[in-house]
């Protein structure tokens, strides 16, 4: 399996550290309420197909990716750096 | 036996090999089973579950039957294929599964009661008593199931893995795969071809037709040595694609020393990793047998093997033949075996319209039913309109039709499509990203069709490489149709093989069907039909075919197991080489390893790291001695330990403090440079990550220390939080583990030692508890900090790592001046345990700050990771265990980690635990074993008594609870 | 039809003529009293339970496939009861118990064999942990032996005990844990359930769940509409889907697990042998293959394969563990869809939809759960109550914090279980 | 080797600190059309510049830094917003508009040369280095076997190999072993 760094381009599934569904880049606010964090924490929409989940480039560059994937057919359609995600959301 | 002018082997080599203890003679070039067949020996094997007698079925590494064990050297490679297997000078073959003899196999007995052992039987009895099952049975079965076997000792052999890429892989070297590769190679891309067999060719190197005039063994050798003269081509024989695997990744065993004498230096195989753009798979067709009694005698093999032994090893397996066929396929054999002088029987086809000429008995409309000959083939049974027929032979050449190598498109889920016409499964388009097929596994058998799709392969490719290919004219090839029509089973009552290594027969699948097992991976599971070494290669199409018709569906109703990677089996070693011994991972060194191991203290791993235990002085005959006399040097005197595996990470930036503050859950803004404070990290769902020192060297940099086992996470989740939960924060993390070289030293006399070493003189003021700075030591810049792990007064100084060596030495040697020296991990931990200070054994990814009595460093103030899932309900309250530490005051002295904590009244059962220890010491200070554990409501029951309960050690004691501090409470030993 | 070593005898001596199906293949009625949705061991074995435990005889397991073509059909086939936090110990230990008398019981060799298991440890702290692990094993009735260096190289000589990276400070032995033949477990559960009168429906996919204010009422399936006021979910590997249909989300993320199988070999390996460093575990089969596995491929998904680097790890993990198998070739390589949950335990508890049961979360721990799994389950779907053996795995823990079992100790990122 | 640069500058040395290179003793090794030998990388640092600050970086350095994966003079790219001087001078001045940290010794350098460099590391490492595709001067940071790498080609057949400095030993026996293997084929 091979992923798209955007920062190193395309390099072996080996280099990266996996981390799960992108909803980790939504924290909520400290007093959002237990049901909330529940959500951030533990309940996964855990799609069979096109998901977006988080990826760390771990053994080349350090950066935190958002890889928009099939969970069915493993392609890789899209990946993105999480700091220019954020960076466009803030 | 020979047939003169035959074969490609070199005549001019002669190499002798011996097979059960018995000298062999064939020529370079010669595999093992054509070797044996040249010296007319057909008994190779005995099968799996009846022991039965078996010779080749194939000539490929399909093999089911003649598997045999190589010896090499000191150990043994079981379960190779004769038929792969070359031959080399003064090579050892055993055979395998068969006892006393393979001439005579005692559990040959199996095969008189195979009425008894239908399919599934196991499931059905063995079942009383219920003890026979482990004691008698089931040991039994044990013995007698397996193939070969491994030595029991380690291989000496070398493995290796390597990584290759390319534009284009080409699997196979037949007339396909040689087309699509000369085509690709000369529109310039960069193109491995990839081919199992130690020689190009494919199908061409066992086919007497040629490719434009030439011989197709001379065509292939032409197409190679043009292919070997592109710079863009990498040629890779005796190369087995094992397995497709995403976004165009394959795997690929190379057999590198297989094919000569064992020689220790050289890798055995090579496991290849393959990156492609694209790939053609051209893996050819593989032909199937068909099912009648006792269809597995030794010398009944398939028509298109007896081809490949006659026209490519130059071996007749036998005098006198019979060819049994469906197809017109199956005539060449009849033909060449003629041509060459080999006497025809008769030619078999069950197809009554069937076309055939040729000067020897031809039956149309007429089936093969039985055969006699137990070691080896005597006699066929064949059944004629006109009645059956007894016909002498060593040898029958049997084609039920050819199966295209579908596999590979499988390897991803893919599910092969039926064709009518060819009564096959062929590859459906698009089963692997980037793969187009072409030729016989295509379903094109032609050598035309095999050259015209390879072409066709190439130029599709080519496209969507973006590169423009030049059709150059196709090599004129025969382009004979593929007529046939479907035999899969001859009638009869006696057992006709399916799975011949497994023993699977017609009826088993019938039966199988009758108790519902009809769904395909039913009935495979249930006989194991297909899970042999050839993972259904020669048995599965027609198991299916016989279950779709017992079951009254079509065969694409009744559809496919799924055939999974590899194709063909690969060694552990090759795909875990490397791994053997210490290379399984990288050992991480201290800069002061070479010293410590030279003062003869044990190593123990720490992560990656190796980190000493003890520093036994003369005198010292147990582990325990030197661990007490180092505590005491350095509550006494003082002491060094290389803390130099703990993580380092610089932290710095305008934002720097903003972001400490949010990683950890105290404050760190408030921080003063030149001064370090003790922080406690979360995860964020509020159990404790990681816990260490940071300093602030200045307003912008701070300096983080974590433990040596989660150093490399910290980092991570550093990045995490900063890259994707707040990268607004300016802010940088490089880890400095690697650059500075850190040294502990502890004890009344640390600043006395300090003060003989540095460039400068500190004191209380300069240099306070919880101060940090630059110093200089040999007029090396260092950083100092005043920190404590030991409870005494202490520092910790950091050099670049290239000093580290040299100032262990100078450190050790000031130490021993004022009658301190180096301590260990033992000694560190009793330390750090009298002192009540926490390691991963009590922060073990279980605990809140709560339990360890921290939940007040959990500001309010701010928004930490892990601050608001950490107030959950469960997280807190007294039924949580808490941080104690324990004091033993029974008659037994001892406590020991992992025992299990109880009410003094209570049984030890689950119930009524109530808590557990986490570390154990003997403190020589206090001269008691000293405990620290978690304990339901432990922070209320400081003075009660528990029972501690180890029945692993088999030791019970009661303790007292107390704090988990008890070395200088107050604090003033580490001021000092 | 019962079967013996008689009947054996009878059926090789008359032709093998005589031999009925194990299950029928009946068609679905309009409604029932208790559905079970999945085929797999949990499924079948739930379905089995109510059946004997409780008199439910009118019930449904509803199968999109063949029956146990799931996670029961594709696992290293372990059992064993080695838990040490509450909530997982008693039910492990349930669990081992029926395994224990299972061929009885159903009157089918599931092959279910004590070889001994062993868990190595290669430090002082590991030592600790597995010693913790230990005597919480023996605190519930079970059995567990600390082994030394010695100790272990007595029953395992063949391990590397002078070159390993990671050297063996000792093990722990279970003696009761072992291996079963994993299919025979599914089918063995089939025949039970279907002698008591279960319906068993395969190829029959669920495609929605019926519900009416608040409370389930059926199913939809691509078989048409089946009523039933009792639904239970043992669809391990789907359960996000099925929960979906109810409109739920779960804690679970769903991930691939890959297993090894080499050829046929003379006996090597007696025992189950788990080594927590290089996260491998190994075992041999009564056919001869060595059987083994290792850890997740780490990424989300539903493709029951995987990919190289975990391949070559778990390999690697072997060769430098015992490199005696080196030569050893690998014959089949497959993968199983796991439901992880944040603590690594699994869910057993009734859904927020009355009437509609959750069986899921098991990770990779499903199989030895299987006949454990199905008594707690069906009593809970019976009874409405909690079996006293499954009191733990509750939905709302990790809300609550209460009660949470993550015996790895890694916390909510749930493929680090 | 033993690297001495030492700079003398505090008030009373009373100790001489020796130096010692990452690879000290293991090196060079031969075999086969390759060589392996350690390199002085000498003063090296990492500059990883703040927000919006690489012009100011540059201005200040006098010198244009490389694009992801390329190298520029002394600078090579290091990292996700990461370079790495390499043997040259580091004005104060800098500490404005970058982290700056000093990684002279973090990192072992190793020099793999001869016409067979490919091949041994196709050995160890995951990525495409051909030389089509990775050209003199490309640099990358990836894995040698489990190790960290940071690799950067330095000729035709040259490379230059950084590894975590604890890890020399195992970094030299595994790229030995490579070499070993591969000459041992016919």
């Amino acid at each position: 399996m091979r992923l798209i760094c955007p920062v190193c381009g395309e390099r072996d599934r080996r280099e990266f550290y996996y981390m799960g569904d992108a909803v980790a880049l939504q924290r909520p606010e400290p007093d959002a309420g237990a049901a909330e964090w529940d959500d951030y924490v533990h309940l996964r929409e855990n799609p069979a197909g096109v998901t977006r989940d988080l990826w760390q480039h771990e053994a080349g560059c350090a950066a935190w990716i958002v890889v928009r994937r099939n969970t069915v057919t493993h392609e890789v359609l899209e990946s993105v750096l999480a700091t220019d995600l954020k960076g466009a959301s803030a | 036996m020979r047939v003169n002018g035959k074969g490609l082997i070199d005549r001019s080599r002669p190499v002798s090999f011996t097979f059960d203890g018995t000298r062999l003679q064939g020529f370079a070039g010669d595999t093992v089973a054509s070797a044996l067949l040249a010296n007319d020996i057909r008994l190779m094997a005995r099968s799996f579950k009846y022991h039965r007698p078996r010779g080749v079925l194939s000539a490929g590494s399909e093999e089911p039957n003649a598997l045999i064990t190589v010896k090499r050297g000191s150990d043994a490679e079981p379960n190779v294929r004769a038929t792969v297997q070359e031959i080399y000078e003064g090579l050892e073959v055993r055979s395998q599964n068969a006892w006393p003899s393979l001439g005579f196999d005692a559990l040959g007995v199996n095969d008189l009661a195979a009425p008894f052992f239908s399919a599934g039987f196991y499931y059905k009895t063995f079942m009383w008593p219920r003890a026979f099952w482990e004691r008698v049975y089931e040991p039994l079965i044990r013995r007698a199931a397996g193939l070969g076997g491994v030595s029991g000792t380690a291989s000496a052999a070398e493995y290796e893995k390597a990584f290759a890429f390319c534009d284009l892989l080409v699997i196979g070297a037949g007339p396909a795969g040689l087309m699509a590769a000369l085509e690709a190679g000369r529109a310039g891309v960069d193109v491995i071809l990839a081919d199992e067999d130690v020689q190009a060719g494919g199908r061409l190197l066992s086919e007497t037709h040629g490719v434009e005039g030439l011989s197709g063994s001379d065509w292939a050798a032409r197409a190679i040595a043009e292919l070997a003269s592109m710079e863009n081509v990498r040629i890779m024989a005796r190369t087995t694609v094992t397995g497709a695997y995403d976004q165009s990744t394959f795997g690929a065993l190379e057999r590198v020393s297989q094919h000569h004498a064992p020689s220790k230096d050289a890798p055995r195989a090579c496991f290849w990793r393959i990156v492609a753009k694209r790939s053609i798979l051209a893996a050819g067709a593989l032909e199937r047998p068909v099912a009648f009694q006792n269809n597995d005698r030794p010398g009944i093999m398939t028509a298109s093997a007896v081809r490949s032994y006659l026209n490519r090893w130059g071996v007749a397996p036998g005098r006198n033949v019979v060819v049994f066929g469906n197809n017109d396929d199956a005539h060449r054999t009849a033909h060449d075996l003629r041509a060459a002088g080999v006497h025809v029987a008769a030619l078999v086809d069950s197809r009554p319209d069937a076309r055939v000429t040729g000067d020897f008995p031809v039956f149309t409309g007429a089936q093969v039913c039985g055969s006699t000959g137990r070691q080896g083939l005597e006699a066929v049974t064949i059944r004629t309109q006109s009645g059956t027929e007894k016909i002498a032979t060593e040898c029958l050449a049997m084609s039920g039709g050819w199966n295209p190598s579908v596999h590979l498109t499988c390897h991803m889920n893919g599910r092969p499509e039926w064709r009518d016409d060819i009564a096959s499964f062929v590859p459906k388009g698009g089963a692997i990203p980037g793969m187009v097929t072409a030729g016989a596994c295509n379903g094109a058998f032609s050598t035309h069709g095999a050259l015209a799709e390879g072409q066709a392969a190439a130029m599709e490719t080519l496209e969507a490489l973006g590169k423009k290919g030049a059709k150059s004219d196709l090599p004129d090839a025969e382009d004979t149709p593929y007529r046939m029509s479907p035999l899969w089973a001859v009638g009869g009552t006696g057992r006709a093989w399916l799975d011949f290594q497994n023993d699977v027969t017609v009826k088993d699948v019938k039966q199988a069907a009758k108790e519902n097992f009809r769904s395909v991976e039913h009935m495979k599971r249930y006989t194991t039909q297909g899970m042999a070494t050839d993972q259904g290669k020669n048995s599965n199409v027609n198991a299916l075919a016989i279950l779709a018709d017992v079951t009254g569906r079509g065969i694409p109703e009744t559809g496919t197991t799924t055939f999974r990677p590899p194709y063909s089996p690969v060694p552990i070693a090759a795909m875990g080489a490397g791994a053997q011994g210490k290379g399984f991972a990288p050992e991480r060194l201290t800069t002061s390893h070479h010293s410590t191991v030279k003062r003869k203290a044990p190593m123990i791993e720490a992560g990656m790291w190796y980190r000493p235990s003890y520093f036994p002085v003369p005198g010292e005959s147990h582990w325990r001695q030197s661990c007490d006399r180092e505590v005491n040097m350095v509550r006494d005197t003082v002491g060094v330990c290389d803390v130099s595996t703990l993580g380092k990470i610089d932290v710095q930036g305008p934002d720097a403090a903003a972001f400490l503050d949010f990683v950890y859950t105290n404050t760190f803004s408030t921080l003063k440079p030149g001064r370090v404070r003790y922080g406690l990290m979360l995860r964020e769902d509020g159990t404790v990550m990681d816990d260490g020192t940071t300093a602030r060297l200045s307003d912008t940099h701070y300096v983080m220390t974590t433990t040596t086992a989660a150093a490399g996470a910290v980092m991570r989740h550093l990045e995490f939080v900063h890259q994707c939960l707040r990268p607004e924060l300016d802010v940088s993390m490089i880890s400095v583990t690697e650059q500075w070289a850190q040294f502990a030293v502890a004890g009344p006399k640390s600043r006395e030692l300090l003060n003989g070493l540095l460039d400068m003189l500190i004191d209380n003021d300069s240099f306070p508890f919880m101060a940090c700075g630059p110093v200089s030591v040999g007029g090396v810049d260092a950083r100092l900090f005043r920190i404590s792990f030991s409870g005494e007064h202490a520092y910790e100084i950091a050099v670049p790592a290239r000093y580290g060596a040299s100032l262990f030495e100078a450190l050790n040697e000031k130490a021993a001046a004022l009658g301190g020296g180096p301590y260990g991990m033992e000694a560190l931990n009793v330390l750090r345990i009298e002192k009540g200070f926490i390691t991963h054994a009590e922060i073990h990814g279980r605990v809140t700050a709560f339990d360890i009595g921290m939940e007040r460093m959990i500001s309010a103030k701010k928004d930490c990771i892990g601050q608001t899932m950490a107030a959950r309900p469960g997280l807190l309250g007294a039924e949580r265990e808490q941080l104690v530490g324990l004091k033993p005051i029974g008659a037994v002295k001892q406590l020991t980690a992992g025992a299990h904590l109880f009410d003094p009244e209570n049984p030890a059962t689950r119930e009524h635990s109530e808590g557990y220890v986490t570390s154990v010491g003997f403190s020589p200070t206090m001269g008691v074993f000293l405990g620290m554990g978690f304990l339901k409501n432990g922070r209320a029951r400081h003075g009660q008594t528990v029972k501690l309960v180890d029945h692993m050690r088999g030791i019970e004691t009661l303790c007292e609870v107390h704090g988990p501090v008890l070395h200088d409470p107050e604090g003033g030993k580490t001021r000092g | 039809m019962r079967f013996s070593g008689l009947r054996i005898l009878k059926e090789g001596l008359t032709g093998n003529k005589g031999w009925s199906p194990h299950w029928r293949d009946p068609e679905p009625k309009a409604e029932y009293d208790a559905i079970v949705i999945g085929g797999g061991g949990h499924g079948l074995s739930t379905a089995y339970y109510l059946a004997k435990n409780h008199g439910m005889t009118n019930i449904a397991v509803l199968e999109k496939g063949y029956i146990g073509g799931g996670n029961v059909g594709r696992n290293t086939t372990i059992v064993r009861a080695n838990y040490f936090l509450n909530g997982n110990s008693e039910f492990y230990s349930h669990s081992l118990k029926l395994w224990e008398g299972l061929e009885e019981d159903l009157n089918y060799n599931v092959m279910h064999s004590q070889r001994g298991l062993i868990n190595l440890f290669h430090s002082d702290g590991q030592r600790d942990a597995f010693v913790r692990r230990g005597n919480a094993m023996v605190n519930q009735g079970d059995d567990a032996v600390l082994l030394d260096t010695a100790g272990v190289r007595k029953i395992l000589p063949y391990l590397d005990f002078d070159n390993t990276r990671f050297p063996i400070y000792g093990g722990l032995l279970h003696p009761r844990g072992g291996t079963a033949r994993h299919d025979a477990v599914a089918w063995g559960f089939a025949r039970g359930a279907d002698m008591r009168g279960v319906d068993i429906i395969q190829n029959c996919e669920v495609t929605g769940i019926d519900i009416e204010n608040g409370a389930v009422t059926g199913v939809q399936t691509t078989r048409g509409a089946i009523k039933s006021k009792k639904i239970g979910l043992t669809v391990a590997g789907r359960s996000g889907q099925l929960a979906a249909m109810a409109g739920m989300r779960l804690p679970i993320e769903s991930h691939v697990l890959q297993a090894f199988v080499t050829e046929g070999l003379k006996p090597v390996i007696d025992h189950v042998i788990s080594f927590g460093m290089g996260h491998f575990y190994i075992s041999q089969s009564d056919k001869g293959g060595l059987v083994f596995g290792g850890d997740l491929d780490f990424y989300a998904s539903y493709a029951s394969r995987g990919n190289l680097p975990m391949k070559e790890h778990v390999m690697e993990a072997g060769m430098t563990l015992m490199p005696m198998i080196g030569e050893a070739k690998v014959l089949r390589s497959w993968g199983g869809i796991m439901d992880m949950t944040p603590d690594g335990s699994p869910i057993i508890d009734k859904s927020p939809v009355e009437g509609l049961y959750l069986n899921c979360g098991w990770c990779y721990g499903g199989f030895k759960a299987v006949p454990g799994s199905g008594s707690v389950f069906s009593h809970l779907m019976a009874t409405g109550r909690h079996h006293s053996e499954a009191t733990g795995f509750r939905l709302d823990r990790f809300r609550t914090g209460v009660g949470i079992i993550d015996e790895e100790g890694t916390g909510s990122q749930h493929n680090l279980h | 080797m033993g690297l001495s640069c030492m700079i003398r500058k505090g008030v009373r040395p009373v100790v001489e600190l020796l130096a010692k290179s990452p690879a000290e003793g293991l090196l060079p090794y031969a075999k086969g059309a390759v060589e392996l030998s350690e390199l002085a990388l000498g003063k090296a640092a990492s500059i990883a510049p703040f927000k919006g600050q690489l012009d100011a970086v540059e201005k200040a350095l006098g010198q244009g830094f490389p694009k992801v994966g390329r190298t520029t003079g002394h600078v090579v790219w290091f990292s996700q917003g990461q370079y790495l001087a390499i043997a040259m001078d580091i004005p104060d001045a800098l500490g404005k508009y970058a982290a700056i940290t000093d990684q002279s010794d973090a990192w072992c350098a190793l020099e793999l040369k001869g016409a067979a460099a490919e091949d041994v590391l196709a050995r160890l490492v995951p990525i495409d280095l051909r030389q089509s595709q990775f050209k003199r001067g490309h640099c990358a940071r990836t894995q040698l076997g489990h190790m960290p790498l940071h690799i950067t080609r330095t000729g035709n057949d040259a490379f230059r190999l950084l590894s975590f400095r604890s890890m020399a030993g195992t970094m030299v026996h595994e790229i030995s072993r490579a070499m070993d293997l591969l000459a041992a084929r016919r």
